[in-house]
């Protein structure tokens, strides 16, 4: 799970090393990377909201 | 690869992919409420709650004083006249107050309408709270007649510190037909 | 590929010849006739520097960026005998490249962030004014100061249709600007009458929206003297592009004798409808009041522009002998669902008793009526 | 929607499919109405390629009625009202008749051929989804001879100005929306059962080009969004002819409401029209670089990241609505970090440039005058994310000059280097030289001379819209005016360049491109009406753009 997490993040930082990219595709669902990635999505929105609320106020 | 697995396969996509589809339909009819709830929880665009609120009960902060500035505006169609007759009042925040609108109606026929509120800033909007207001129902005036209507408010001692004048505003409408979608929900 | 350079190159000095000329014609705000107007306000100062640093970034972003590019081209091309290379990855050069653009951006944002809480801090205004979009001018409320007034383009139609020389204020003039105290913090309160409009002046760093039915705030604090000229920013009909802003900024003495002059003025159209008018005196006013408020919609000779918006020269209740009270009752009230505003609210009976008269009468009209300002001032006052 | 005429027609495709794929329309009708009834994505493919050619000269056409009239201070041409008819049609009419539609014939053509599938999964509704378009199109068109005329209220159809202030006209539009929106959906539904099933046995989604994988994310994002537009102007719909009121604040509604529905669907709409662009320039790159793309596994991270943040920053379109301070700093944030993944793709392009064996075909050109000028277009976009400075570029021709950078020498391009890259493809011929170096360089100096003062014109206080302008703004109008009619015309030589290369022209091999890659460079040029009847061979060791 740990390593899905990274692989996300490495998504959603655009920079992916072809050795683990070869990992990530070894499983053959990508179920587990959709979900985790809206996941991520949702914590990054998240995220960013906190920071902003913290600049407003 | 052979015809039937990848028919199989297509088959599975297209309606895994239909219940995507079905997902985003649902979820755009839900944004319209989920706006609605938002706004009301965020005082976003000013947005103030459509029905009686409950008096918030963290006392008076007399440290603090708000203007309350109130305007009205007349939308199109309408004969009618809506004045505030308490433009501006200063209030402490937590305290009840009262101020008195007159509505007139210089037609010739009796006819109905409805005073849409927005507070600005919005920040502040959500930290105004009506007791009781004409606001939350339309109002029916005869030819000629006028009436004083009250709006019973207070303005949360929550308010944020850097808000010292409140504005709202009331816009006019005439209400012919009312169908409750997407609109009030009275 | 020095062909890539060249096309550049020749489009640049385009440009600059341009830039050159343009400087030359007439200035409608403090911009240089190429670049964001630095303004008048602390703000708009303010607005204008961040808008430059992420300007040189962003250039410097670009020199870096097609630098890398061009010597790739220039240097590595087939003809030169240029052979490839194999490398297709390098996670640490992605990381860096990865990296950089971001903490230029986080410091991009901080001083963004700064300048966007002032232009928010609404608080401690001294002067409240309503400012109230309609198709398609604007209209000032001074709230506790009991001074109203629209706003209307003052450029002639002659000017626009290429029949007289244009001015060099076109389309940024208007017959009543809205005038301010320099020094003091205005509040303005945003809101329209029918479709969304947005008020901005370069010159004050202010773009606001203005929604029909809600209302936004937003201020700005003038400290020198002058006119600063705007327009409206969202597209909100027809003539979306003649309804121009007109601030102008005076000292806060000036600012006292203007208020009274104006409030002298709302008076005298008052008493104005104390008076029995001739015929000929209301068509002449009516003349003008139609041509500034009716004129965009129902066209100079009352010819409409069908079915959005329809005559009134030879058709419908302006020349129905029965359709003078319907006629009066859509004038004083508007129309629902329509762009034909309110007008009992915001003219005088003067004015509104003349453009009635006018529109009756007018065009080949002739229906003789004749409808005085105190008959108009009993309407609206109900009976 | 029409529901059933779809479910009708997909069940009778997946059987189409299984009935072995090779047998439709080889012995069909022939003439017209052979095109009518056309299931092969080769032909369907050329359909939407030449709709969206015509659309891109009508809408052209109304850009340079646009252009004649902002040629001078003053009203000349035509009235303010048919003015904004114009800007109205023009922006739609690109946006979901001309760029759209290309897309997705390239997608056609080009998918079934690079994942080596005989056709696309679902034939007769690819057909069905095609003639929605005219349809559309046709309504769409037609409104402009309506009483009232058609849409004036910009693209962007901003209520109330686009239901309580509509000309009459505006349901046809709607529904005009509604058609062009269900072909969208069900194109998109076609492409993703097409690369998720009918990939030749061996190629895993790690192998495919990144065309088909730019087009894989995109088609997510339209059946995402595009029950979006299709619920917004339902809601329009319904508030013109049904007396509810979305977006009236009279009934209790809201017109910011339509703003925040309309860009959360707007935003994705903008990546559905760029990312294909990137897929395409993925691959002629490398092509005329000999190098292999740099980076494969990141361009594809990078484009997922760019569509799932693409959700998030919607309403930096909006930043003058009044929202809240938390609100406009959160969207000024997120839309500063969407620059990022974008920036990668342009790093990693130029990384592949870097010590390549370049040499400069047509394709090639339009590919770099991609990466020059959407690169302009982006950094402009990362100076309107900054909310102060917005405040004074919004709704002025400094966005108009942005996105037409993304858009034009943006997607545009990429669409034309697209078809001389695949034209002898198609064709069997190779494009002109020296046609296409021709309409190349007057498209660049055309697009340039057009888009380029208008981010001066935008700074110096020019607000977008407007069919006339303060005497300020008249020198840099001018050159626009001039630069758009150079670039208009200059579209004339494509189509020369096409019909030529259709008639005839030098003979191309399969293997158009020295230095292509991929399997439809397998197939013989031009590329007969069935091609993989039975699956290529494909060994991911030697044929996958991410090999070792």
């Amino acid at each position: 799970m740990l390593k899905v997490i990274r692989s996300v993040l490495a998504a959603f930082f655009g920079v992916q090393s072809e050795a683990n990219r070869q990992q990530d595709f070894q499983s053959t669902s990508p179920w587990k990377f959709i979900v985790v990635g809206v996941f991520m999505t949702l914590v990054f929105v998240f995220l960013v909201g906190f920071v902003a609320w913290l600049a407003a106020n | 690869m052979d015809q039937q697995q990848r028919q199989a396969g297509v088959q599975r996509t297209v309606i895994r992919t239909l219940w995507v589809l079905l997902g985003m339909v649902g979820f755009t009819v839900a944004l319209v409420p989920l706006y609605d709830v938002f706004c009301e929880i965020t005082g976003l665009n000013g947005k103030t709650a459509d029905s009686a609120q409950v008096i918030s009960a963290q006392g008076v902060d007399d440290s603090r004083e708000v203007r309350v500035q109130l305007v009205t505006r007349s939308g199109n169609g309408l004969p009618w006249r809506l004045v505030a007759l308490d433009p501006v009042v200063t209030v402490h925040p937590g305290q009840i107050s009262q101020v008195r609108f007159e509505f007139t109606n210089v037609g010739e026929q009796q006819s109905s309408g409805r005073a849409v509120p927005s507070v600005s800033p919005s920040a502040g909007a959500r930290h105004f709270r009506k007791m009781e207001c004409f606001c939350f129902e339309q109002q029916w005036l005869q030819p000629g007649e006028s009436m004083q209507l009250p709006l019973v408010f207070q303005v949360d001692p929550d308010l944020p510190k850097d808000i010292r004048t409140l504005t709202l505003a009331y816009t006019l409408y005439p209400m012919d037909e009312v169908v409750a979608l997407g609109g009030f929900r009275d | 590929m020095g062909r890539i350079l060249y096309a550049y190159l020749y489009a640049a000095s385009i440009c600059l010849i341009v830039l050159s000329t343009t400087a030359q014609a007439s200035s409608i705000n403090t911009s240089s006739g190429f670049n964001m107007p630095p303004g008048v306000t602390e703000i708009s100062r303010e607005v204008y520097s961040l808008h430059m640093t992420i300007l040189w970034i962003c250039v410097a972003i670009a020199v870096v960026v097609f630098g890398v590019m061009f010597y790739s081209l220039i240097v590595y091309r087939k003809s030169k005998g240029a052979k490839p290379a194999h490398f297709h990855e390098n996670t640490t050069v992605e990381i860096i490249w990865t990296a950089v653009p971001l903490v230029i951006l986080v410091l991009m944002a901080v001083p963004a962030t700064a300048t966007l809480k002032k232009m928010y801090d609404t608080s401690d205004a001294e002067l409240d004014v309503l400012v109230t979009g309609y198709q398609w001018r604007w209209r000032y409320e001074y709230l506790e100061e009991d001074v109203s007034f629209f706003s209307n383009l003052a450029t002639p139609r002659e000017q626009i249709y290429e029949a007289e020389e244009k001015g060099d204020f076109y389309l940024v003039e208007v017959d009543e600007p809205m005038v301010v105290p320099t020094g003091v913090k205005v509040r303005l309160l945003l809101t329209a009458n029918d479709v969304i409009h947005s008020w901005w002046v370069p010159d004050l760093a202010v773009k606001k929206d203005a929604i029909p039915g809600f209302i936004n705030e937003t201020w700005f604090k003038v400290d020198e003297p002058g006119i600063y000229r705007g327009q409206c920013a969202e597209l909100c009909g027809r003539d979306h592009a003649f309804m121009p802003i007109e601030v102008k900024a005076v000292s806060p003495d000036e600012y006292q004798l203007w208020l009274a002059s104006r409030r002298e003025a709302a008076e005298a159209e008052v008493a104005g409808a104390d008076r029995e008018w001739s015929l000929d005196e209301l068509m002449e006013r009516g003349a003008g009041t139609y041509n500034t408020y009716c004129a965009a919609c129902h066209q100079p000779q009352g010819q409409g522009l069908p079915p959005m918006f329809p005559a009134l020269a030879g058709v419908g209740m302006s020349v129905d002998p029965d359709g003078l009270r319907a006629h009066k009752e859509i004038v004083l009230y508007g129309k629902t669902g329509t762009a034909m505003p309110a007008f009992g609210s915001t003219l005088s009976a003067a004015e509104l008793a003349a453009v009635i008269t006018y529109e009756r009468n007018a065009w080949g009209n002739d229906t003789g009526d004749l409808i005085q300002p105190s008959a108009i001032r009993a309407m609206l006052e109900s009976q | 929607m029409a529901s059933e005429t779809s479910q009708a027609t997909l069940h009778s495709s997946v059987s189409d499919v299984a009935a072995g794929g090779a047998a439709h329309a080889s012995h069909g009708p022939t003439g017209l109405l052979r095109w009518l009834v056309t299931t092969n994505h080769k032909e369907i493919g050329s359909l939407y390629l030449i709709f969206s050619l015509v659309m891109l000269f009508i809408g052209g056409s109304m850009a340079l009625v646009i252009r004649a009239e902002l040629f001078q201070p003053g009203m000349q041409y035509v009235q303010p009202e048919f003015f904004n008819q114009m800007t109205t049609m023009h922006g739609l009419i690109m946006v979901f008749g001309a760029i759209m539609p290309a897309f997705v014939g390239l997608a056609n053509w080009m998918i079934p051929m690079q994942i080596g599938a005989p056709d696309m999964a679902l034939p007769r509704l690819n057909n069905f989804s095609f003639w929605l378009l005219p349809v559309a199109f046709g309504i769409l068109l037609s409104t402009l001879f309506m009483e009232g005329g058609g849409p004036n209220f910009g693209w962007t159809f901003y209520a109330p100005l686009s239901t309580t202030f509509a000309p009459p006209s505006t349901s046809f539009f709607i529904m005009s929306i509604h058609l062009a929106g269900i072909s969208s959906i069900l194109g998109a539904i076609n492409i993703i059962a097409t690369i998720l099933n009918l990939r030749t046995p061996g190629m895993r989604l790690m192998d495919m080009s990144l065309f088909v994988w730019t087009w894989l994310i995109t088609a997510f994002l339209l059946i995402a969004v595009m029950p979006v537009l299709a619920g917004v102007v339902t809601m329009m719909l319904m508030d013109i002819n049904f007396g509810t009121s979305f977006f009236d604040a009279a009934g209790g509604g809201d017109p910011v409401l339509f703003q925040h529905l309309f860009w959360f669907f707007g935003h994705p709409e903008v990546y559905i029209m760029i990312l294909p662009a990137f897929g395409i320039v993925s691959l002629i790159v490398p092509t005329f670089a000999r190098k292999r793309l740099f980076g494969y596994a990141s361009m594809v991270y990078a484009t997922a990241s760019i569509a799932l943040l693409s959700f998030v920053v919607w309403a930096h379109h909006m930043f003058t609505v009044g929202l809240p301070l938390t609100a406009e700093l959160f969207f000024m944030y997120s839309t500063m970090l969407i620059a990022v993944p974008t920036g990668v793709k342009v790093f990693n392009w130029i990384a592949t440039l870097f010590r390549g064996s370049i040499t400069f075909e047509v394709p090639m050109l339009f590919a770099l005058g991609f990466i020059v000028m959407f690169t302009i277009g982006g950094l402009s976009g990362v100076m309107l994310a900054i909310v102060p400075a917005d405040f004074q570029y919004h709704d002025t021709y400094f966005v108009v000059a942005h996105f037409h950078y993304v858009l034009v020498p943006g997607a545009l391009f990429a669409i034309m280097a697209a078809v001389y890259f695949w034209l002898p493809k198609w064709t069997g011929h190779y494009a002109s030289e020296t046609l296409g170096k021709w309409h190349f360089w007057l498209s660049v100096i055309g697009v340039n001379l057009t888009f380029f003062p208008m981010h001066f014109s935008g700074l110096a206080g020019m607000p977008r819209r407007i069919p006339d302008y303060a005497l300020q703004f008249a020198d840099f109008n001018m050159i626009s005016s001039i630069g758009g009619f150079l670039f208009g015309f200059s579209q004339l030589i494509f189509v020369w360049v096409v019909i030529k290369a259709v008639r005839g022209g030098r003979k191309a091999p399969a293997k158009a491109w020295e230095g292509a890659e991929g399997l439809e460079w397998t197939v013989p040029s031009p590329a007969p009406l069935h091609t993989f009847d039975t699956p290529p061979a494909y060994d991911p060791q030697t044929d996958s753009p991410s090999r070792h």
